[in-house]
């Protein structure tokens, strides 16, 4: 029965530097393999829907504007998101990935977690089809657990 | 420990007379039909020879057509189960309570009645079990025609009983925002000046619906889902569903792939017993314990992150895989981590064991003999604190645990120091068979083509989890979505102990009580109240009371 | 001349008063029904690694001491009321953050039964940290952005 | 003239209330390196007790609501008028009469018996427990922590607190009474509530014990009061039993070189039970106290 067991721990961390990263005055790199925020690159994508039918969350929508030359707008909402990436496992084409620096995504109103991925033309149709309220929470088409995530009143 | 055929041709000897049908489905199972008269037979029959424990008890709905409910009663002795099958009509079917045998088989019965409406006759307890309080009667969430969306809009405001002086008991509220908890739970301590004279607990805050979400979901999209039934122990119902799901699809995934899935399970427990180790600590009071066994544990939680991609969800597995591979960097950096982590762990072993203000709030507290433990269906950590050798990985070997065999790390004192000791030397353990796995970690490609639709049928995946064993039952019908998974975690069977040992003890030795099953709420949202011993309502008279505290207090 | 030397005493008084809200930013944490990954992650903030004792946050046990509510989990139907309870029970000035993409947007458990969904459906949130779980460090970055928030609007770097 | 000047300016009010945050700070700075953590910034407890003032405070339905906002008041008065007879950075206490060592130890326990009565006030559960417990403690350490501070008033054959210093100068009575100082030293711990006696307001067992309901301005003055209440328990037993203090530095090398020892032994015990911590002070506290001033009687009858 000894007293004080953790003495030798506590005097050699008070002459020690403390281990504390001074986060955001210091800031060390996450891992090259760690799950930040989703990206697409349009480039490949044939517009097959995998990602977005196995999405648990259902944070991602394929907005199609014209299937046959490939002209597809991604609506991500990283709010929803998990960051599990089985979108990532599912694409054959590669042409979604997991961004490993981008982590540091805290916002303080809502709509700014909705991203819109695509080249500016097709985002500015897709922005214009949908009323700014809508584009907002438009109901996803993912299969949800109830057939549609909860449309926010 | 007897052979799983040895055991299973006893336990048939043992129903003879009762089984209206028996099937072996799997090499391991044993499956008896029997009728609702003749449960309390056999369970007596198994119970009396001591075969195994009650593993849980499910409900399925067999659908609208068959009109019938079916209520699988699961018990397991090593590596045999024996399911004994009880089919009720759908409206109005009864059950006999088989409490009296089984202590935990109160919190399955109160499910089966919540979620199915199947009453079970004998039961002292109705009230709500996971569902909210103002849950409409007469819906059953789990059954497939009831609109839950519906129901779930007419719960009002459940407005928390004013927990005031009932009678001279005075009630201390740890309410589900507390301190002492991480996690939201109700527990209402009747108090006389320090000593607790009762206790009641009603958990279902984080009863999320994960069972019925699961119905409607396809099989990926499940396995994220039941991932997060519990941040801590998040790959091991990964893995208990994956094993279950691809032992249904016929589909073995490739020993790379599950020698790397071992290896996480032994880093996640590693990392989930520092996280207990500290919390334990600083719920009886030593601060410094929990800042320096955190300081630890993000060793652990580095080699995770730079292995798996995140510090808490690893989303490791896949259907018919792993997502990564273990690069020689990763072996690297695990294999010097591991060696820091075992240095560190010798020393919270030694601190843990000779501390002398430390053994002062631990030892003696939730003091439980072999056979009490047993006989209450205690899981975990914490029944082989007690003495009991039972563990999954030992008894049930699955994946690649038979080529990176484990020893089960048992202690026999039984009270809150032993439960201490016993997970760090599991700890100790894990960093003993992860360096045999990264030694022999075999060659193969990561994952196996796995089919969306999986064939009609149903398994039992049991899967070692750091609190305890881990049990999940699947049913499927060929689509791409299951047709029902239930999921018992191990705390669920930790609860009843808790609450029979707070009894008697003083006020400040509760919480580390509380914490000495590591109680994972999230992971069982379940609700009992129980402030009586096991054999019916015991009223302790003021006299006994006070004999137990000095009795209690002496020692 | 009194008026324009009481709006000086009022302002720096102001000053004064934001300062010292920034600077001692007193937490309160509450697990609505989340899985627990990211309250071991808050816990963690708090732990030698992160340590967010160097912005003067304390984690506190009882609603009235605290300042900032930080809130995690999608809201189960049974802890809806217990969560506008303590909301109400801090003192002014409050503040809400929402971690996790549970609390943010309900997460994998959008549509379960039980669950309400976000938590800003049941209280006002003030600053939302998506991530399942978040990092520390991406918790530390919410509740600093948080707190820059508050600064008056010209002083905010 | 001089009164006010000593009450309100140098050894009274607002001079005691720096050097109170001062050690609060340094307290929290080495509980925190001995955790090898940075631990708070220079101004983080002048931070915390502004912020705990401008904040809107709430009086509980059940409670009394004028005991309710006086008590915080009384209490740190208490603590301001101990401090007056205390020789504060080693210059002659502000006010000095025979008897008056007596009078500060009481004047320090006011503080504890106003906790104990606010806990009772408010009527929540947890402050109701927590209040019963911060007596419980009071009842078991005042009486040895008393009789060790006594000792070396009777070496010193008075009861004052400036005659005591000026006798016993340069006389560490520390070798002499090496029991007295050590329950003098634990009984601080016990009245300050510092782990491992810190039952009375044990975080997660009854979230902050009797001051679960208090919030802005009560909240900040009971601060404030144990704070001050930390300076001058520190101040008595550095006067008392460390040869007395001459001059401000060596008034800053005792009492820190205390404080360390103080948060070393918060750092490396866990938190007791009231029974346990009731226990420890008559099982032994009390009977090493009165062993020790046996001898010091019999010493003192044979000698003097």
């Amino acid at each position: 029965m000894r007293f004080g067991t953790m003495l030798r721990d506590v005097w050699g961390s008070f002459f020690k530097k403390p281990v504390t990263q001074r986060y955001p005055f210091e800031r060390l790199e996450a891992p090259d393999q760690y799950r930040g925020k989703l990206v697409w690159t349009p480039g490949k994508c044939n517009g097959c829907c995998l990602c977005v039918k196995d999405c648990p969350a259902n944070a991602i929508e394929l907005l199609t504007i014209d299937k046959k030359n490939k002209q597809f707008v991604m609506r991500y909402h990283a709010d929803r998101c998990t960051y599990c990436a089985q979108c990532v496992q599912n694409c054959r084409l590669e042409c979604l990935g997991m961004a490993h620096d981008q982590w540091e995504t805290a916002g303080l109103k809502r709509e700014t977690f909705v991203v819109n991925y695509g080249s500016e033309a097709d985002i500015a149709i897709i922005l214009a089809k949908h009323s700014p309220t809508d584009a907002a929470e438009p109901a996803a088409s993912g299969a949800g657990p109830s057939g549609g995530s909860t449309a926010t009143a | 420990m007897m052979s799983t055929d040895v055991a299973l041709q006893q336990a048939e000897s043992l129903l003879a007379g009762l089984g209206k049908g028996t099937a072996k489905p799997e090499p391991n199972r044993l499956d008896v039909v029997i009728e609702a008269s003749d449960l309390i037979a056999a369970t007596t029959a198994l119970r009396g020879a001591r075969w195994g424990y009650l593993a849980t008890l499910t409900g399925v709905d067999l659908g609208k057509e068959a009109n019938q409910i079916e209520a699988l009663y699961h018990l397991c002795e090593g590596d045999a189960i024996v399911t004994l099958r009880v089919r009720v009509p759908r409206a109005g079917g009864a059950v006999p309570s088989v409490y009296a045998l089984h202590p935990n088989a109160m919190f399955f019965e109160r499910e089966l009645m919540e979620m199915f409406g199947v009453t079970v006759t004998g039961l002292s307890d109705t009230s709500h079990f996971f569902l909210p309080d103002g849950w409409p009667d007469g819906t059953y969430p789990l059954l497939k025609d009831t609109d839950v969306q519906a129901a779930a809009k007419q719960v009002k405001g459940s407005e928390p009983p004013e927990p005031g002086r009932q009678g001279d008991r005075f009630i201390v509220p740890v309410g589900p925002q507390h301190p002492a908890l991480k996690e939201p739970g109700h527990f209402e301590f009747a108090v006389d000046g320090e000593l607790v004279t009762g206790a009641t607990v009603r958990l279902g805050y984080v009863h999320r619906g994960i069972e019925r979400a699961c119905e409607q979901q396809n099989y990926t999209q499940n396995l994220y889902l039941t991932e997060r039934v519990c941040g801590i122990c998040s790959h091991s119902h990964a893995n208990a569903y994956v094993n279950g799901v691809e032992k249904l699809a016929g589909v073995q995934a490739t020993p790379r792939a599950q020698a790397i899935r071992q290896l996480v399970a032994c880093l996640e427990r590693i990392h989930s017993h520092y996280l207990w180790l500290g919390v334990a600590a600083y719920e009886a009071g030593f601060e410094t314990l929990l800042m320096y066994s955190w300081r630890d544990r993000e060793i652990v939680m580095d080699v995770l992150e730079q292995m798996t991609g995140n510090r808490v969800n690893y989303s490791a597995s896949v259907l018919g895989g792993v997502k990564f591979d273990v690069t020689s960097a990763h072996a690297q950096a695990i294999r010097h981590g591991m060696d820091k982590i075992e240095e560190r762990t010798r020393h919270y072993l030694h601190v843990v064991t000779s501390d002398t203000s430390f053994l002062s709030r631990a030892r003696g507290i939730g003091v439980t003999s072999k056979e009490e433990a047993d006989a209450m269906g205690l899981l975990g950590p914490t029944l082989r604190a007690a003495g009991v050798t039972r563990d999954v990985r030992v008894d049930a070997p699955y994946g690649s645990y038979k080529q990176f065999p484990v020893k089960a790390v048992v202690d026999s004192a039984g009270d809150l120091a032993a439960r201490f000791k016993v997970r760090m030397e599991e700890a100790l353990e894990s960093v003993r068979v992860i360096r045999t796995i990264l030694d022999g970690l075999p060659e193969g490609d990561l994952t196996v083509k796995m089919p969306r639709k999986i064939p009609a049928g149903e398994t039992i995946s049991r899967f070692e989890a750091p609190r305890g064993e881990l049990f999940y039952y699947i049913k499927s019908n060929g689509t791409d979505k299951p047709e029902r998974v239930k999921i018992r975690t191990p705390s669920i069977c930790n609860w009843i102990f808790v609450l029979k040992k707070a009894v008697g003890a003083q006020m400040a030795d509760v919480p580390p009580l509380l914490a000495g099953i590591d109680p994972c709420f999230s992971c069982n949202d379940r609700t009992i109240v129980i402030n009586r011993p096991r054999h019916g309502r015991q009223v302790l008279t003021w006299e006994e009371l006070r004999r137990q505290a000095i009795t209690h207090t002496r020692r | 001349m009194s008026v324009q030397a009481d709006s000086i005493w009022s302002e720096a008084l102001e000053k004064i008063k934001t300062w010292a809200r920034v600077n001692s930013p007193w937490i309160l944490h509450y697990n609505s029904g989340s899985c627990n990954g990211c309250d071991i992650e808050i816990v963690a903030t708090i732990t030698p690694r992160y340590d967010l004792e160097r912005f003067g946050i304390k984690l506190q046990g009882s609603p009235r001491h605290a300042d900032v509510l930080i809130c995690t989990g999608p809201v189960t139907l049974q802890s809806r009321d217990r969560l506008k309870r303590i909301y109400e029970q801090m003192p002014d000035p409050k503040f809400v953050v929402a971690v996790g993409s549970c609390a943010t947007s309900g997460g994998v458990f959008q549509g379960c039964y039980s669950v309400v969904g976000h938590i800003d459906e049941v209280i006002p949130v003030n600053a939302y940290i998506p991530g399942c779980p978040p990092r520390p460090e991406a918790i530390i970055d919410g509740v600093v952005k948080l707190l820059t928030s508050l600064l008056p609007a010209k002083a905010k770097k | 003239m001089r009164a006010l000047i000593n009450l309100l300016f140098f050894p009274g009010g607002l001079f005691l209330i720096v050097l109170a945050l001062a050690y609060e700070y340094a307290d929290r700075k080495v509980i925190a390196r001995f955790e090898s953590r940075i631990g708070p910034r220079w101004f983080q407890t002048l931070a915390d007790i502004v912020k705990l003032l401008v904040k809107e405070e709430i009086t509980p339905a059940t409670a009394h609501p004028i005991l309710f906002g006086v008590l915080p008041v009384v209490a740190l008065s208490g603590a301001l008028t101990a401090a007056l007879y205390v020789p504060l950075l080693g210059f002659r206490p502000a006010l000095s009469f025979p008897g008056d060592l007596v009078v500060t130890l009481y004047l320090l326990s006011l503080l504890t018996m106003s906790i104990g009565i606010a806990g009772w006030n408010s009527t929540s559960r947890f402050t109701m427990m927590g209040a019963t417990r911060a007596l419980t403690q009071l009842f078991s350490y005042e009486a040895p922590f008393m009789l060790a501070l006594l000792g070396p008033a009777v070496v010193a054959e008075s009861w004052q607190i400036s005659e005591i210093v000026a006798t016993n100068r340069g006389a560490w009575i520390l070798l002499t009474q090496p029991f007295g100082f050590v329950v003098a030293l634990i009984g601080l711990m016990g009245k300050l509530e510092m782990p491992p006696f810190d039952a009375p307001k044990a975080k997660t067992e009854i979230v902050a014990g009797a001051l679960t309901e208090y919030s802005g301005r009560g909240l900040g003055l009971f601060h404030l009061g144990k704070e001050i209440e930390l300076v001058v328990g520190l101040t008595l037993i550095a006067a008392l039993y460390m040869g007395g203090i001459a001059n401000p530095i060596e008034f800053f090398g005792k009492t820190l070189f205390l404080l360390m020892i103080l948060c070393c032994l918060h750092a490396v015990l866990t938190r007791l039970r009231i029974d346990q911590t009731v226990g420890l002070w008559w099982r032994y506290g009390a009977v090493v106290v009165l062993a020790q001033w046996l001898v010091l009687i019999a010493w003192k009858g044979i000698v003097a």
